[in-house]
């Protein structure tokens, strides 16, 4: 099926950019915050309507300019980038409500410029979910590192500035210092950079050469904290929670697990992977990052941190379910990307609407809160329960194809890290709800006067809580989306 | 050409740059220069570059050091080299 | 930086030497910068321009373009030297100085101002001194005729005899220098004020300029003088000669101008009172 | 007849020798200056000398003529330093 | 040949006179006695050398070798005329600057 | 050793200007006073022009002022007889820039003394390190 | 009309330099007008000489009318066209920007200024346009000496750097000079072309390799190329910003178009790295430009000095690039170069803009920065993301080009080299931002605290429009890198290097 | 620029816009100029002779009064004609004492015959040109030079020994005086 050549990719990435100059020339808050909704919203609309021609099969492609020969600035629609683009844009919403309930209530200063960079933040995030190439990737890819570096060091204190400087440290010190030459030399080799199904790079190359390659992709895109690379995330989590939920949720962490999952199947494509071994040797790496981050979860008091190593953990499950290589792992792989998008999110509000309501951060010091907020630590619970796999939560069906994954693949010791990890994950949530249920009146430590977090503030964590509810029971669009991927890159032999 | 002139003068003006440069006195720095000048000259007269000679006649002997001197005199004789 | 500086010396100067041994001799006519271009100026000046002076008819029209821009490397350092030192004058009255006698800097206290230095190292200076030596001015006013008389000469006969109107300008321009020094800068400023002088050097350029782009408009190249054809008697050789004529004209006035400037601002290091 | 001017010439330029080492190693600047205004006067009639070797006197006797009106020039700028600034036998000579 | 012989003889005398100068400027005391030889033994030895230039090239006679004479003499009345005010505008800067003369019986300096 | 000493004495003056070049450049580089690397880059600057004139000697040649009757009816000229006019007319160029620079280094120079009131370089830097 | 245009870009900002000098003694307040239509009608010209360039017109301009060897003439080539438009482009976007800041610094002295910076601007046009190698000469003394001055007026240290710049300038240009004698002595002609007709058979002659050397040592003088680099940094530190912004993106940029044109019209790509094989030794040498850079500029805490240091690492990218003699090098080169000039630009406007509210570039007066200035900041922003090389921005194209020729040439250690100026660079210029965003009072929170800030105000509109073109232009150039290399630079490319 | 000067002090400068007024300096000065310029150019065309009258007449607009500081008259006429009717006893004065320095510099114990010193007197001459006339002479005639001359017509004359300085003034200051009619 030719594609279709279509504007819609391009306005989704334009819509957020283009109501910056608005956010910055508008005085009053109010008209700030209905304009950020409406780009929200406008935006998931123009993703949602090119969901039909996606699951038809067909894509969308929108070129803007050639760059070099051989490499254009070009977007492009495809099933496994609409499904990425889907939960960022839905989650935009619900984020930008939660935005609104936090910042307000917590009386933040640079409320503009917060919402102006998350606009951007947004736009880079869809803009790398339709990149038709390596070099649009790589754009998009720094433009969300630089714009999400005042969101992280928003509160402009010298604990903001140190956990700034290590982010930019490991992200552009990735992408400039691994992603770029790794780009050059992928050029070099092939002299193009678009995506394809089967991988662009020639076979003919040296094993060695490509192997380095590999690896440099990996820990370059340092967004999906491949354990040695991985260091910036709990630092980072000094950022408000809204950021923290939409960094380490969906944008950032997630550009770059998508951004790896991109360069397995289409830069290298299955088949060279497997004919060199290489995803093996991912997927082993993937699988030390799992129960390593699992590992140093448990040991961790405070909720943010807790949550950042769970994600650290997570993410590499998506790895993990590329580098399997076969067509059940990457549906798995793909479909993790949502479900633990509307887990993890639903998660990061619950732990912001505690700060809100009670200022607390430390885990010891939540005990009973169950009592008190009910309705946000069942959003808890049940964000935990997706993340962990167990069945009412979309998890679930993610672990439930990486599963089935590494049985294809013949792979035991990574089957065995995957139900490993899932005990892991629930051995540091669920004490947590246990905790803030079922515990007596007199080790609370909470005052009296706690209660819920303002009505912005929790409605958000209602709604995703309960998407990742309905994931479970209805997780259609997602698992077409990720079907039809599976299918362009294996060639129709998925099932 | 006149090579016995040329190579004389050559040596000479060699000699007035060496003096130009080692003289512990700007003043004398730019009257020595002025020297070197005449000797350029006669250099290019005697290199059949009459143009040129006359060239660097009116600006060694017109301009340039009253130039170094009018410096000199608003700023100091004094130098260490 | 003694040592660095013979370490570079004798570097550059053992390449340079290495070079030199395949340089053709020294006065050898049949090395190839004697036969390739410069024998058709030889050849054909006279003819092509009816200047007998080779260096001229090849400074001024062949490479016209550099002498154009030599020009304006000259009024751009007079335009230097005005931008970086002209002090703009005071209304205050003449401050008092003094002296230091060991380094002989000159302090200039503003009226009312005090000194409290150590004044036994200072001696009291007149803020305008020029000693008055008539022997000098009366030989210069009678010299200053001749020598400007003599500048114009060398830009009018630049096309037959060495000299043009660089020589000619710098002639002119030592002439007025020497007024200056003679006498003293106030009278020199008097018989040829800051403004005329730099009015001088710039519309010096600016007959060069004009010239090449009068050539242009009436059609021909940038500096074609043949285009002078029809202003000028003689026909297109002799429209080349004057053309010329008047281009050196132009290089004589800038170059005035520009020197005299120079001068000035160096001299009274920018303050034009009393001058060296 | 050349060479006799030939051997003026070469005649001066040993003169030129002899007054540079006044103009170097006079004692004080205007030693110096003494020096560089003979060396002046010498040059002048060289290049004249030089203009009867080339057989083409009529083209450098301008650039004499010139150079006999502006060597002057010199050494009363050097000359004005002193006199407008005496005592300047405090510096350094 | 009588020509020859005045431009010869013309330029020998002119010859000895800046020979004489030189060697009065290296030889004399002080910066005063200096000037002397320097200042104007050279000015008339340029006049001697000048004039038997002057004789030599008015031959072949024509407009334009009296000219060139005649322009000769020009730079001779010129250095006439510079040549005793640089000398005098030399010897005022030497007193202005206090400089001490020689005596009789002192060291040469 | 024959050999060496013609090329020596067949190009005596490209030697001598490389000579001169060198004691322009060690003024400039090695020298302290301001003025002093102003005389050196003047005498550097004039070493590169007697490279120029020099290329354009012939022997034997007389200069290039064309010598004809005032009626313009001339025999043709040889260029073998007149020196080289090319570089001279190039040099004429490099002087007037030389001393264009000239006039502006000076000026510039009087400006660091009035800043600095000294002109000696390790005693401006010596003040600018301590200010 | 167009076959005028060479003529009418030197003649016009050359007569309008004289009528503003003359202005400024008769009507001062014409001056600058005279100044903006005087650059924007070279701006005009160079454009439409690209444009004919583009469309395959090949401008040849004699002037006085002779023929090549024996008189001047001026060629504008694909190469020398993207040039001239930089130029002219760089010239007229900062003559804007230069007025407020020169109406605040030195008010009696605008007439002289900008007719300096005219003829500077003239300099560099001509030494971009003409085909004959002394006349280049020439030109480069009219924008060395204008550069001096122009430099010389700063405050401070100035007028010693400058006299610094003059000693090693006037090095550089003697040193092209010779270079261009040798050449002369031994093929007796001044005339680009001609010299590489005559060249072929002398290729063995030490004459011509020394020729060579002393004219590439020269020119990396002037351009600053690192271990010659040392009067560049005080002297663009020093300079007046409207002056630092003007000099600092085009001086260097032009430099390193000389040696390019030298290296393919007068030596010829054979005789430069098949002959000499020198290509080496000179690509080793920008790496080491290019790191030492980065590391000085790591060391300043100024941002102006810093810049400085910045520019002389990103002289070494682009000889570096050139010299690595293959195709993708020689148009990172190239497009480097233009990039390099819209960059320092923008860079060097915002730091004048900061000079201009703060008096000073120092690290003490950045705090607040990005509250007090958000505009102006803005647009550093741009101009650092481009200067590190992310996409949108042009500054990542040309280091694309640069990368992938240092990979097709095996010189990994320039691959090595790049990236690490690159990595280097984030470090420097997130410090400045660090330093400006982290206020002193950053832990209150408030909705707003304003009062208690430090004082300062945005600069004057007439500095940040040209700053906003300038970032504005980054991000276009970026995207129109394809245009530019498949138009222009591509036709440029030797054939050896095919 | 500004046109208020600040208030100078009044120096005593030989006034020099005295000739302005009257046309005779001017004519004067063109046709020396102009003699002057056909014995520099040797060239006699209309062209070059046009060029010449421009150019002198260039000149005596801009520095007549630099040659001649007050209206011509007769007495200005005479005095020319005895100041060269002076030069050739100046010559011979010349020549005569350039012999006796020549003796000097050349005699092997030089330091013994030289005896400088100062002379101090004060003149009789009147007019500038003739007190010029008189130092340069006295410049001119080796042995002696004239260190300065002050308003007073105070004379100090540098004499290398007894011998050069034993003339002064005597007969060149008598021979001045005739020769500019000041007898």
């Amino acid at each position: 099926m030719e594609p279709l050549t279509s504007l819609k990719p391009l306005l989704a990435v334009l819509v957020s950019l283009g109501v910056v100059p608005i956010l910055i020339s508008s005085r009053s808050p109010n008209v700030r915050e209905a304009w950020t909704f409406g780009a929200a919203g406008l935006k998931f609309l123009i993703v949602l309507s090119m969901l039909p021609a996606v699951l038809e099969g067909r894509e969308l492609v929108c070129t803007l300019a050639q760059v070099l020969p051989g490499v254009a600035f070009r977007l492009r629609v495809d099933a496994l980038g609409m499904l990425f683009a889907l939960v960022a844009s839905s989650l935009w919403i619900t984020t930008s409500a939660y935005s609104i309930g936090y910042m307000r209530g917590l009386k933040e200063h640079g409320q503009t410029r917060y919402f102006c960079f998350f606009a951007l933040a947004l736009s880079a995030t869809i803009g790398v979910a339709f990149s038709a190439n390596l070099f649009t990737l790589y754009l998009f890819y720094e433009m969300l590192s630089f714009a999400t570096y005042p969101l992280v060091t928003h509160h402009q204190d010298a604990k903001a500035r140190h956990s700034g400087r290590k982010y930019l440290l490991y992200i552009v010190g990735g992408s400039i210092g691994l992603v770029l030459p790794a780009m050059v030399l992928a050029y070099h080799l092939s002299g193009t950079l678009e995506f394809s199904g089967q991988g662009f790079l020639p076979h003919s190359g040296s094993p060695i050469l490509l192997g380095v390659l590999l690896f440099m992709f990996l820990f370059g895109f340092a967004k999906a904290a491949i354990m040695p690379v991985h260091a910036w995330l709990p630092a980072a989590m000094v950022a408000p929670t809204p950021v923290s939920a939409l960094l380490h949720a969906v944008a950032v962490v997630k550009v770059g697990v998508f951004c790896i999952l991109r360069v397995l199947t289409e830069v290298f494509g299955l088949d060279l992977l497997a004919s060199l071994h290489l995803g093996t040797a991912v997927a082993y790496v993937a699988a030390f990052t799992i129960i390593a981050a699992s590992l140093i979860a448990l040991t961790q008091d405070e909720l943010k941190r807790l949550l950042a190593f769970s994600t650290i953990g997570q993410l590499s499950y998506i790895v993990l379910g590329a580098a399997l290589l076969s067509p059940k792992g990457l549906m798995g792989g793909m479909i993790h990307i949502a479900m633990h998008a509307f887990g993890k999110i639903t998660l990061f509000f619950c732990a912001g609407a505690i700060f809100v309501a009670t200022g607390k951060k430390n885990l010891s010091e939540m005990a009973g809160i169950g009592k008190r907020m009910p309705v946000t630590m069942a959003a808890f619970f049940i964000g935990a329960l997706s993340i962990i796999g167990i069945p009412p939560g979309g998890g679930f069906l993610s672990k439930w194809y990486l599963v089935l994954g590494a049985l294809e693949a013949d792979q035991f010791p990574l089957l065995v890290v995957i139900l490993v990890s899932s005990l892991l994950n629930a051995a540091y949530f669920m004490p947590i709800v246990y905790r803030a249920f079922f515990v007596g009146s007199r080790e609370t430590t909470l005052p009296d006067t706690v209660s819920e977090a303002p009505i912005f503030c929790v409605a958000p964590l209602v709604v995703t809580a309960l998407i990742s509810l309905v994931l479970f029971f209805y997780p259609q669009p997602f698992l077409d989306l990720a079907e039809l991927a599976v299918q362009t890159l294996i060639g129709g032999t998925g099932k | 050409m006149i090579w016995q002139l040329d190579l004389l003068i050559l040596i000479l003006v060699v000699l007035c740059g060496i003096g130009a440069i080692m003289i512990r006195d700007l003043l004398g720095t730019a009257i020595l220069f002025g020297a070197y000048s005449f000797m350029m000259c006669l250099l290019w007269a005697i290199m059949g570059a009459v143009d040129v000679a006359f060239t660097e006649a009116s600006v060694g002997a017109g301009v340039s050091t009253v130039f170094f001197v009018a410096t000199v005199y608003h700023t100091t004789r004094r130098t260490k080299d | 930086m003694k040592n660095l500086g013979l370490l570079i010396v004798v570097l550059v100067g053992a390449v340079l030497i290495y070079a030199t041994t395949d340089f053709p001799p020294f006065g050898d006519p049949e090395s190839p910068a004697s036969l390739h271009v410069s024998p058709r100026y030889l050849e054909n000046s006279l003819e092509e321009t009816a200047v007998p002076n080779v260096v001229t008819s090849v400074l001024v029209d062949y490479r016209g373009l550099d002498t154009m821009f030599e020009t304006t490397v000259v009024f751009a350092a007079g335009v230097a030297c005005f931008l970086l030192l002209r002090v703009p004058r005071r209304r205050t009255p003449a401050p008092r100085q003094y002296r230091h006698r060991l380094t002989g800097l000159t302090f200039r206290i503003k009226d009312g101002g005090e000194i409290s230095l150590p004044l036994q190292e200072f001696e009291p200076m007149e803020s305008i001194w020029t000693p008055h030596d008539f022997i000098i001015e009366k030989v210069c006013c009678y010299l200053i005729p001749f020598i400007q008389l003599f500048g114009l000469f060398v830009i009018a006969h630049g096309h037959h005899s060495p000299g043009g109107g660089f020589q000619g300008g710098v002639i002119l321009g030592a002439s007025i220098i020497l007024l200056s020094l003679s006498h003293d800068l106030r009278t020199a400023l008097k018989r040829m004020g800051e403004k005329t002088s730099a009015l001088f050097s710039t519309f010096g350029v600016l007959i060069y300029a004009g010239t090449g782009a009068l050539c242009l408009l009436l059609g021909y190249n940038f500096l074609d003088y043949q285009a002078l054809d029809p202003l000028l008697p003689g026909g297109p050789v002799m429209a080349r000669y004057h053309g010329i004529l008047l281009v050196e004209v132009g290089v004589g006035m800038a170059v005035m101008g520009t020197m005299i400037w120079i001068f000035r601002n160096l001299a009274s290091r920018g303050r034009h009172e009393e001058g060296l | 007849m050349d060479d006799f001017f030939l051997g003026c010439g070469l005649f001066l330029v040993g003169l030129m020798f002899l007054s540079l080492y006044r103009g170097i190693f006079g004692p004080t600047v205007l030693d110096r200056m003494i020096g560089v205004n003979a060396i002046g006067a010498k040059t002048t009639v060289l290049l004249i000398l030089i203009g009867v070797l080339y057989h083409r006197l009529d083209m450098f006797v301008d650039i004499a003529l010139a150079y006999a009106m502006l060597n002057f020039i010199a050494v009363l700028a050097a000359a004005r330093y002193f006199q407008k600034r005496k005592g300047l036998d405090e510096e350094l000579y | 040949m009588v020509i020859a012989v005045i431009v010869v003889v013309c330029l020998v005398a002119g010859l000895i006179f800046f020979a004489g100068g030189t060697l009065g400027l290296l030889r004399f005391p002080d910066f005063y006695t200096r000037l002397h030889p320097a200042g104007k033994l050279d000015t008339s030895g340029a006049l001697l050398v000048l004039l038997g230039l002057a004789v030599y090239q008015l031959f072949p006679l024509t407009l334009g070798s009296v000219l060139t004479g005649l322009k000769l003499m020009l730079i001779v009345v010129f250095i006439f005329l510079a040549s005793p005010t640089a000398t005098h505008a030399i010897v005022d800067a030497g007193f202005r600057a206090g400089l001490e003369s020689w005596k009789k019986g002192d060291p040469r300096r | 050793m024959e050999e060496v000493l013609r090329l020596v004495v067949e190009r005596y003056n490209y030697w001598i200007y490389i000579t001169l070049m060198m004691i322009g450049l060690y003024a400039l580089i090695a020298k302290n006073n301001l003025v002093k690397k102003i005389v050196g880059m003047n005498i550097f600057q004039t070493a590169v022009i007697l490279f120029y004139v020099s290329i354009g000697v012939k022997k034997g040649a007389t200069i290039p002022i064309i010598e004809h009757n005032y009626d313009m009816a001339h025999q043709a000229i040889r260029a073998a007889d007149y020196v080289n006019p090319l570089p001279h007319v190039l040099m004429l160029t490099a002087i007037v820039v030389s001393v264009a620079t000239l006039g502006v280094a000076l000026a510039i120079t009087i400006m660091v003394y009035h800043r600095y009131l000294t002109l000696e370089e390790d005693e401006i830097l010596k003040q600018i390190r301590e200010s | 009309m167009s076959q005028y245009y060479p003529a009418l870009l030197i003649a016009i900002p050359l007569l309008a330099a004289l009528f503003i000098s003359a202005s400024g003694w008769l009507r001062p307040a014409l001056c600058f007008p005279l100044a903006l239509t005087a650059l924007g009608g070279s701006l005009l010209v160079s454009l439409g000489l690209l444009s004919n360039v583009i469309r395959g017109i090949p401008d040849v301009y004699l002037f006085g009318g002779w023929p090549p060897p024996w008189g001047i003439y001026y060629r504008v080539d694909h190469l020398s066209a993207l040039v001239l438009a930089v130029v002219s482009i760089v010239g007229f976007v900062n003559l804007i920007a230069a007025r407020p800041a020169v109406e605040k610094e030195f008010p009696e002295k605008a007439a002289p200024f900008y007719t300096l910076y005219v003829l500077f601007v003239t300099g560099l046009l001509g030494m971009v346009i003409t085909g004959d190698a002394f006349n280049l000469y020439v030109l480069l003394e009219i924008a060395a000496i204008t550069g001096y001055a122009l430099i010389a007026l700063g405050k401070g240290r100035a007028p010693l750097s400058s006299l610094h710049y003059i000693f090693m300038g006037t090095i550089g240009a003697c040193f092209y000079l010779l270079g261009v004698g040798y050449l002369y002595i031994i093929t007796g002609s001044l005339n680009m072309e001609d010299i590489a007709r005559l060249l072929p058979p002398l290729y063995e002659s030490k004459v011509v390799t020394v020729a060579f050397v002393i004219l590439m040592v020269g020119i990396w003088l002037k351009m600053g190329f690192f271990p010659l680099h040392a009067w560049l940094p005080n002297a663009y530190t020093h300079a007046p910003s409207p002056v630092s912004s003007l000099v600092a993106p085009l001086m260097t940029k032009v430099m390193v178009y000389v040696m390019i044109r030298m290296v393919l019209t007068v030596f010829t790509v054979d005789y430069a790295f098949l002959v000499l094989k020198l290509n080496d030794a000179v690509v080793w040498l920008a790496v080491i430009a290019i790191v030492a850079g980065s590391l000085l500029a790591l060391a300043e805490k100024d941002v102006k000095r810093m810049l400085t240091f910045i520019v002389v690492a990103e002289v070494g990218y682009m000889v570096g690039g050139f010299w690595l003699g293959n195709r993708a090098g020689f148009i990172g080169a190239v497009l480097h170069l233009v990039n390099d000039a819209l960059m320092t630009l923008c860079l060097f406007l915002a730091v004048g803009n900061i000079v201009y509210a703060k008096g000073n570039s120092q690290w003490d007066s950045l705090p607040g920065l990005f509250r007090t200035m958000p505009w102006t900041m803005g647009a550093l922003v741009v101009g650092a993301l481009s200067i590190i090389g992310v996409p949108p921005t042009c500054g990542f194209f040309s280091k694309w080009y640069l990368l992938l020729g240092a990979i097709q040439g095996g010189h990994y250690g320039f691959l090595a080299a790049l990236l690490f100026s690159s990595l280097v660079s984030v470090v420097l210029f997130f410090r400045i931002f660090e330093i400006s965003y982290f206020e002193p009072f950053g832990a209150s929170h408030g909705p707003d605290h304003g009062e208690d800030g430090p004082a300062g105000r945005e600069a004057p509109l007439g500095m940040l429009v040209p700053l906003w073109m300038t970032a504005l232009g980054l991000v276009l150039l970026g995207l129109y890198t394809g245009e530019i290399v498949d138009r222009v630079i591509r036709h440029a490319v030797p054939g050896m290097m095919l | 620029m500004k046109k208020n000067a600040p208030e100078q002090p009044k120096l005593d400068l030989p006034p020099i816009e005295e000739g302005k007024g009257s046309a005779s300096p001017y004519v004067a000065t063109f046709i020396i100029m102009l003699g002057v310029w056909c014995l520099l150019s040797g060239r006699f065309d209309a062209f070059h002779l046009g060029l010449g009258v421009l150019s002198s007449a260039l000149v005596s607009y801009f520095s007549a009064d630099l040659l001649f500081s007050g209206p011509l008259t007769g007495r200005t006429l005479r005095m020319a004609f005895g100041f060269l009717g002076y030069l050739p006893w100046l010559l011979y004065q010349i020549m005569l004492a350039a012999l006796h320095l020549l003796y000097l510099s050349f005699h092997p114990r030089m330091l013994e015959l030289i005896d400088p010193q100062v002379i101090r007197f004060r003149s009789r001459l009147k007019s500038d040109v003739a007190q010029v006339t008189f130092a340069n002479s006295i410049t001119l005639t080796p042995g002696t030079i004239t260190i300065y001359v002050n308003f007073h017509r105070d004379f100090s004359v540098h004499a290398i020994d007894r011998f050069s300085g034993e003339g002064l003034p005597g007969e060149m200051e008598r021979r001045i005086a005739r020769a500019f009619g000041e007898e």
